[in-house]
């Protein structure tokens, strides 16, 4: 049955890469059957995976004592039920978002073979396996952030994630190198059983190692340039990769590995941090944004950077949680805001759009429980999760930690809110003219595009009623084989409780939303804001529209030099300095040959003088040296 | 048998010479045929005895003696022979389809002449033997870049003088070698002469290094290549990238490893040290090159120098890391086939497209998906994508460097497969994509024969990175002898 | 006969010496190609002479069947050398070695 | 003794004659003087059979053909100086050179002295007997017994000669015009039979 669901995808995959020209418009359908079946298959598979050694199928195994195979146990049949089922239902929806694009069927090629390489990363049972899966993901997410690669932005783009995410790969790379030589395996089972055996050091770099894989794939703070970048691609493409499961692969393999961190403070120390910082950071840059699509993506990094942040501190339950409730309203999010950009032409600039919950507001309710959802507000799945991140800070001992969370807790809600007041209310200011994802003449009813939005909605509300109850909740149980208990170090008792940490978290969104009310969405900032807008959009700071710079940074720091040094040595060291040698070599062998030229001057008796020199020298030789006996 | 796969290729490429003038197609077909002819008797000769004649008795004693089983000849001559057939399908140089030039039966000729005496180099089992085919194996690549017009023929010379003098030394090494020991006829017979040490020795793992590191090529010894990989005709400069650069490091490996382990062991520091140059060097070359196959010249100096390290990884007992040595293997066998494949490809569009330079490329692969797929797969493949061949090369030589001790070497080697993504994916989407070029010929996708050359080397890509037990097995059942180095075929009398 | 006991050694091979370095010092002054053989024809005589007296040292006969050889192949190098001097003279009506430079490289 | 000092007196005489003598006729004549004198010498050497040799085949047949050669060539005018000296001034360096190696051979040789070592057997027969050390029965015996390989080695060599030379005498076409004489240095004069090429009607000289 694991075969099956790891399969099915890969299937559906190469089907559609070599019959896509026959299937076109049939090729949606297909992919989607694909994952879905991929999809029950998993619920069948339901209660063997939550016992306590999972499901585990062996594969086989290469020289050197590399052993492969495949296993569910629940951490990663929580991923595997997004990934198949939140990742079916952006298959379902994209069959009406991709409708009369060239290539349709090499879409759904592209989004079969991601499912598959996502279901590689999370079901194998070794560090070899899920470097494999996570090499494919960046692959998968290269071609389908490049998939309109006539586009030169979209080629840039894939590039760049692809080149960053190999740099997650090299770092992850490198953690297997040392812990498959200081351990002897690969297999995770093995590596946890010895992690006490390890050095500090040792245990550190690995642990370092890791989190570069992490940071990279989870567009942490400083490698989350790509993430922004990476919206070229389509929406559901967004939905899928960038928001609901290959970003959060980094989650995963924090989780996944929690043995590690928890035998490493500084380790715990650093992840915890960084996620902070991202959160914090992503959620500032969320701000600035006038893509619709950016100022999601800024709010994905900002959400990633909580997950990381609590699984950083020990939170896995929490952590993982807040995966799992943003999957659902993140996809959410993406593909209501997809459906306005479908409506709208591909127009993705909130300054043009204005009014649009009066003109579609199936999408507009999509965006608002979502909005609700991702802020934090109490009965929707975002609370639950995001609260007990926040408070996981708090009973780790990282009372700063805390104070990031919750303040970007209050950014969230004003970016968010900013962008719903600008895009969905105050009057329609599209234009007719656009740019940006090319339109399509459709003919596939809305349904299907509403459909998984609806669906989605239902987890986007309801997800977080799992964790209700602390830690009897239906959450924790099935968690338990994985953590066996929050592994929080709970130096001291905290100062305040689970309910008065809700209510401050609670008043900082309520700050953020009024704050952003009072700016974008009161009456009378909705009637002069297209002035306002723009004269936003030019006071904007530098630092917040560029990213803080890191992009530069990264240029100047890295490909620049390397540019520089690949010029220097292929346009000068190699043709002027080590071939000039070579050739000097010659020209001195040309040289003597000159000389030696002239002594062959065909004059008889001038050879004759040369061969008597020569007779002159072994003369010479044997007088002087005697001949020997 | 075995001598067969060295003489019929030989003997035929000949007979295609004395064709007919119209039985330009035939004499494709009967090239083709001869290199299948020629795979599948290798792969059948698995298990193989060697086969010898006498040749000489003084001043040493040397021997016709070839032998293919169990070693890393066997997994070479197999991927030299399946990357002949693949070019040899692929088509005709661009200048036989120009109409101007020599004929394609010439073109087919060479490639025989070229697959006859690198078997030759692969399962030579005499030192002498092995020195005779290394020099033989560069005429009918010359020719083939005299044979075209322009710029080739200086890089013809160029190349040949270059390799001539490797192959000079080689000989004197070879000689010496004789001498000192009193035979040649010692390749793959174990580590006969392993204890044997001394000044002599190390003059003549110097000589054999030299030619080595000029044929792998390695900074700063490497020239030639990039020239000669960009005039060469596409399916040559396959076969040359693929299997001829390999000589090299097989040579390291048989006769470094196999005869002189002490010596590589002297050496390893020097070796790592240029291993690691050419690494970094060659991908920052890579990274901004203009013209798509001298990118993939540096690459191939990049994955080579990688290669070189993993020969030169000794554990601190002092002999050399087995998984490291595996990995070289893989890799070997990998680099093979991808870059097979990527200069197949590039030829094709260089043919189609008329010119080589980026700048002048783009947007392909709204036209030519095939032919986009094609260059997708083995681009991919040599940025080391997981799943595929050159995946599995690096692993397994990174770990077994790690293992070996030098962790900071491992994570530094590491480094270069980062801008090897880059200059890959520069490559790929510098030609394939982007918005449409109105100033390049419009010429039809990939046809079936065409794609029928690739399909080989593509599955044999995927096949090897799934598993590359297979090739690092049969080298480690080798690999692993009392001495902890014999290592190409086992000399077990059957 | 009776070997000439007295005489050292000593003195044939450096009389023999005498010869072969007038017959080079022939070679290299003199332009005419005859006198030039003629000179050659001298060393080879020169050698022989050494030959022969170590032949008579060492009582070995060797010496005097090699000497007998020397003289076949001056035989035959003079007929083929004349040869050629007279091709050459056919050719360009002068057999000046200093004009005739042909081996020039 | 002193029949060995006079026929070396008479040997340096009549080489150095023969190697300064201004028209080769007279270095033939000197030559062969030189070349009797060394028969006699190989006869104070107990080489009779080859003192016999020096005198028929040496200076009677291969001189002969030197003089042959002479009148042939002698037809025309002055074939043997038509160009300048180009080693002009090599008689000093050259006679220089030959004495710094004569120097180098007696200091060699009185440096290290020569060891002989006679035959181990004495000779079967006294000296001046048929069958003494280099009488012509012993040497004849030499030669077609031990030393049989070198002497078909001779004929083979002389037959080669005669086939070489009689492939010279027949390239019977005198072609002057293929000629390359010397290709650089100045050319001072044309060769002889080449005809000035006509001056082209109204060229500037």
């Amino acid at each position: 049955m694991l075969y099956t669901i790891w399969l099915l995808p890969l299937l559906g995959a190469v089907v559609l890469w070599v019959l896509g020209p026959q299937l076109r418009e049939r090729g949606g359908i297909l992919g989607s059957a694909a994952v879905g079946l991929s999809f029950f298959a998993t619920l069948t598979l339901y209660r063997a995976a939550g016992t306590t050694p999972g499901v585990h199928v062996p594969l086989g195994s290469w020289i050197g004592g590399f052993t492969f195979g495949l296993m569910m146990d629940p951490l990663s049949l929580i991923w595997v039920l997004v990934i198949t089922g939140v990742g079916g239902l952006i298959h379902v929806y994209s069959i009406g978002y991709m409708a009369g694009d060239r290539a349709v069927a090499r879409f759904f090629a592209y989004m079969n073979f991601f499912v598959f390489a996502m279901l590689t990363l999370v079901l194998s049972d070794n560090f070899v396996g899920l470097l494999v899966g996570w090499g494919l993901v960046g692959l998968a997410s290269y071609f389908l952030i490049g998939f309109w690669f006539e586009r030169p932005s979209a080629v840039a783009a894939a590039r760049k994630a692809f080149v960053i995410n190999v740099v997650g790969d090299v770092g992850l790379m490198f953690a297997v190198f040392v812990l498959f030589s200081h351990t002897g395996s690969i297999a995770y089972t093995d590596v946890f059983a010895r992690v006490r055996d390890l050095a500090p050091p040792v245990l550190l770099t690995a642990c370092i190692a890791i989190f570069i894989g992490c940071a990279a794939k989870s567009a942490q703070v400083p490698l989350h340039t790509w993430l922004p970048d990476a919206l070229e691609g389509p929406t559901p493409v967004s939905a899928l990769i960038h928001a609901a499961t290959m970003v959060t692969a980094g989650v995963y393999l924090v989780a996944r590995c929690a043995p590690l961190w928890d035998s490493s403070s500084a380790a715990r120390e650093l992840v915890g941090t960084i996620g902070a910082v991202t959160a914090l950071a992503g959620a500032i840059l969320g701000i600035a944004q006038w893509d619709i699509k950016r100022v999601l993506a800024y709010s994905t990094m900002s959400q990633i950077g909580y997950m990381i942040m609590g699984v950083g501190v020990g939170a896995y339950e929490a952590g993982v949680l807040h995966f799992f409730t943003h999957a659902f309203f993140k996809a959410q999010l993406f593909l209501a805001a997809g459906l306005a950009i479908h409506a709208l032409a591909g127009e993705q600039d909130i300054r043009n759009m204005g009014g649009l919950a009066r003109r579609m507001p199936f999408a507009f309710w999509g965006m608002l429980i979502g909005t609700l959802s991702i802020c934090g507000v109490p009965f929707f799945a975002g609370f639950y999760s995001k609260d007990a991140v926040i408070y996981g800070e708090l009973l780790d001992g990282h009372p700063w930690l805390y104070v990031l969370g919750v303040a970007t807790a209050g950014i969230t809600a004003y970016y968010m809110f900013r962008m719903l007041f600008i895009a969905f209310f105050g009057r329609d200011r599209t234009q007719t003219e656009h740019h940006g994802e090319p339109a399509h003449a459709s003919n596939v009813p809305d349904w299907v595009m509403q459909v998984p939005v609806a669906i989605l909605m239902v987890g986007t509300i309801a997800a977080g009623y799992l964790d209700i109850g602390g830690d009897n909740s239906i959450w924790s149980r099935f968690l338990a084989p994985d953590f066996a208990g929050e592994n929080l170090l709970r130096t001291g008792a905290p100062q305040i409780s689970d309910m008065v940490s809700s209510a401050v978290v609670l008043v900082a969104v309520v700050l953020g939303f009024g704050l952003a009310y009072l700016r974008y969405g009161a009456p009378a900032a909705l009637t002069n804001a297209p002035e306002r807008l723009d004269r936003e959009a030019r006071t904007m700071p530098p630092v917040l529209t560029h990213g803080y710079f890191v992009d530069d940074l990264i240029w100047a720091l890295f490909v620049r030099p390397a540019q520089a040094l690949g010029m220097a040595f292929g346009r000068f060291l190699d043709p002027v300095l080590i071939d000039g040698a070579v050739r000097d070599t010659s020209f001195l062998a040309g040289v003597l040959g000159w000389i030696t030229r002239r002594l062959e001057n065909g004059l008889v008796r001038a050879y004759a003088v040369t061969i008597v020199l020569g007779v002159a020298c072994f003369v010479a030789y044997y007088a002087f040296a005697g001949i020997p006996r | 048998m075995i001598a067969a796969l060295v003489i019929v290729p030989i003997l035929a490429g000949f007979a295609v010479l004395l064709l007919p003038r119209r039985a330009e197609q035939t004499a494709r077909w009967i090239g083709v045929a001869v290199a299948v002819l020629a795979f599948v008797a290798a792969a059948a000769s698995y298990n193989a005895a060697d086969e010898s004649a006498r040749w000489l008795s003084r001043p040493f004693s040397a021997a016709f003696h070839v032998g293919l089983g169990h070693g890393v000849s066997y997994w070479i001559v197999l991927l030299l022979t399946l990357v002949t057939a693949c070019a040899l399908l692929a088509g005709s140089p661009p200048w036989a389809a120009r109409g101007g030039g020599p004929a394609e039966r010439t073109f087919v000729a060479h490639m025989l002449l070229l697959l006859g005496s690198m078997v030759g180099v692969f399962v030579a089992r005499d030192l002498l033997l092995f020195a005779l085919f290394w020099d033989l194996m560069l005429i009918p690549v010359f020719l083939a870049m005299v044979a075209s017009r322009g710029r080739a023929a200086v890089t013809a010379w160029r190349y040949l003088i270059y390799n001539v003098a490797g192959g000079l030394v080689l000989l004197l090494a070879t000689a010496a070698f004789g001498i000192v020991t009193g035979s040649t006829d010692v390749v793959g017979a174990g580590s006969a002469h392993a204890a044997v040490g001394g000044v002599a020795f190390a003059w003549i793992f110097g000589g054999f290094a030299f030619a080595f590191l000029i044929k792998t090529p390695v900074w700063p010894l490497h020239t030639w290549m990039p020239d000669t990989y960009a005039d060469l005709p596409s399916p040559f400069a396959a076969v040359v990238s693929a299997v001829q650069s390999k000589a090299g490091l097989y040579g390291f490996i048989v006769i470094g490893l196999g005869l002189m382990p002490a010596q590589m062991r002297a050496a390893a520091s020097l070796m790592i040290a240029l291993g690691v140059i050419s690494l970094f060097y060659g991908a920052l070359v890579a990274l901004t090159e203009a013209d798509m196959k001298r990118v993939v010249a540096y690459s191939s100096l990049s994955h080579l120098g990688l290669i070189l390290v993993a020969l030169f990884v000794f554990a601190p007992t002092g002999t050399p890391d087995i998984v490291a040595l595996q990995g070289a293997v893989v890799y070997i066998v990998a680099h093979g086939l991808f870059s097979a494949a990527l200069f197949l490809v590039l030829g094709q569009i260089e043919q189609r497209e008329e010119t080589r330079l980026l700048a002048r490329l783009g947007g392909l692969g709204v036209r030519n998906p095939k032919l986009a797929g094609g260059l997708t797969i083995a681009a991919l493949a040599t940025l080391g994508l997981p799943g595929l061949a050159g995946f599995a090369g690096e692993l397994l030589i990174i770990t077994g460097i790690y293992r070996a001790g030098a962790s900071w070497l491992a994570a530094v080697i590491l480094v270069p497969i980062i801008i090897a993504a880059a200059y890959m994916l520069r490559l790929l989407q510098d030609v394939m994509n982007g918005p449409q070029r109105d100033d390049l010929p419009q010429r039809p996708d990939l046809s079936f024969v065409e794609g029928l050359a690739l399909a080989p080397l593509v599955i044999a890509l995927v096949v090897l990175g799934v598993d590359p037990g297979p090739v690092a097995n049969a080298s480690a059942a080798a690999l692993q002898s009392p001495s902890g180095v014999a290592l190409s075929g086992e000399h077990v009398p059957r | 006969m009776t070997p000439v006991a007295s005489v050292a050694l000593v003195n044939y091979i450096g009389l023999s010496a005498l010869i072969f370095l007038i017959g080079v010092a022939g070679v290299l002054t003199r332009r005419n190609p005859l006198i030039m053989l003629m000179a050659i024809e001298l060393m080879w005589n020169a050698a022989n002479l050494a030959m022969l007296a170590f032949a008579r040292a060492w009582l070995n006969n060797a010496g005097q069947v090699f000497a007998f050889l020397v003289i076949t192949v001056a035989a035959a190098e003079a007929a083929i050398a004349l040869a050629i001097v007279l091709i050459t003279f056919r050719r360009t009506k002068n057999v000046d070695v200093d004009e005739i430079a042909s081996l020039s490289g | 003794m002193t029949l060995f000092w006079l026929l070396a007196v008479g040997l340096v005489i009549t080489s150095l004659l023969t190697v300064t003598a201004r028209r080769p006729v007279y270095s033939v004549v000197y030559l062969i003087a030189n070349f009797v004198l060394l028969a006699i010498t190989y006869v104070t050497l107990s080489a009779e059979f080859l003192g016999v040799i020096q005198v028929i085949v040496y200076a009677s047949a291969i001189l002969m053909l030197f003089l042959f050669v002479m009148a042939l060539l002698s037809t025309s005018t002055a074939p043997f100086s038509v160009g300048p000296d180009r080693l002009p001034g090599i008689v000093g360096p050259a006679v220089a050179l030959v004495a710094v190696i004569f120097g180098l051979l007696v200091y060699g040789v009185t440096r290290t002295p020569l060891l002989i070592v006679p035959r181990a057997q004495p000779v079967s027969a006294a000296p001046g007997t048929a069958n003494a050390f280099g009488s012509t029965s012993d040497f004849g015996a030499a030669l077609m017994t031990t030393h049989l390989l070198p002497f078909e080695v001779t004929a083979f060599v002389l037959m080669v000669a005669v086939i070489g030379v009689v492939m010279l005498a027949s390239d019977a076409a005198p072609q002057a015009t293929r000629h390359h004489a010397r290709r650089r240095g100045p050319r001072t004069r044309e060769p002889i039979t080449r005809e000035r090429p006509a001056l082209e009607k109204g060229s500037v000289r």
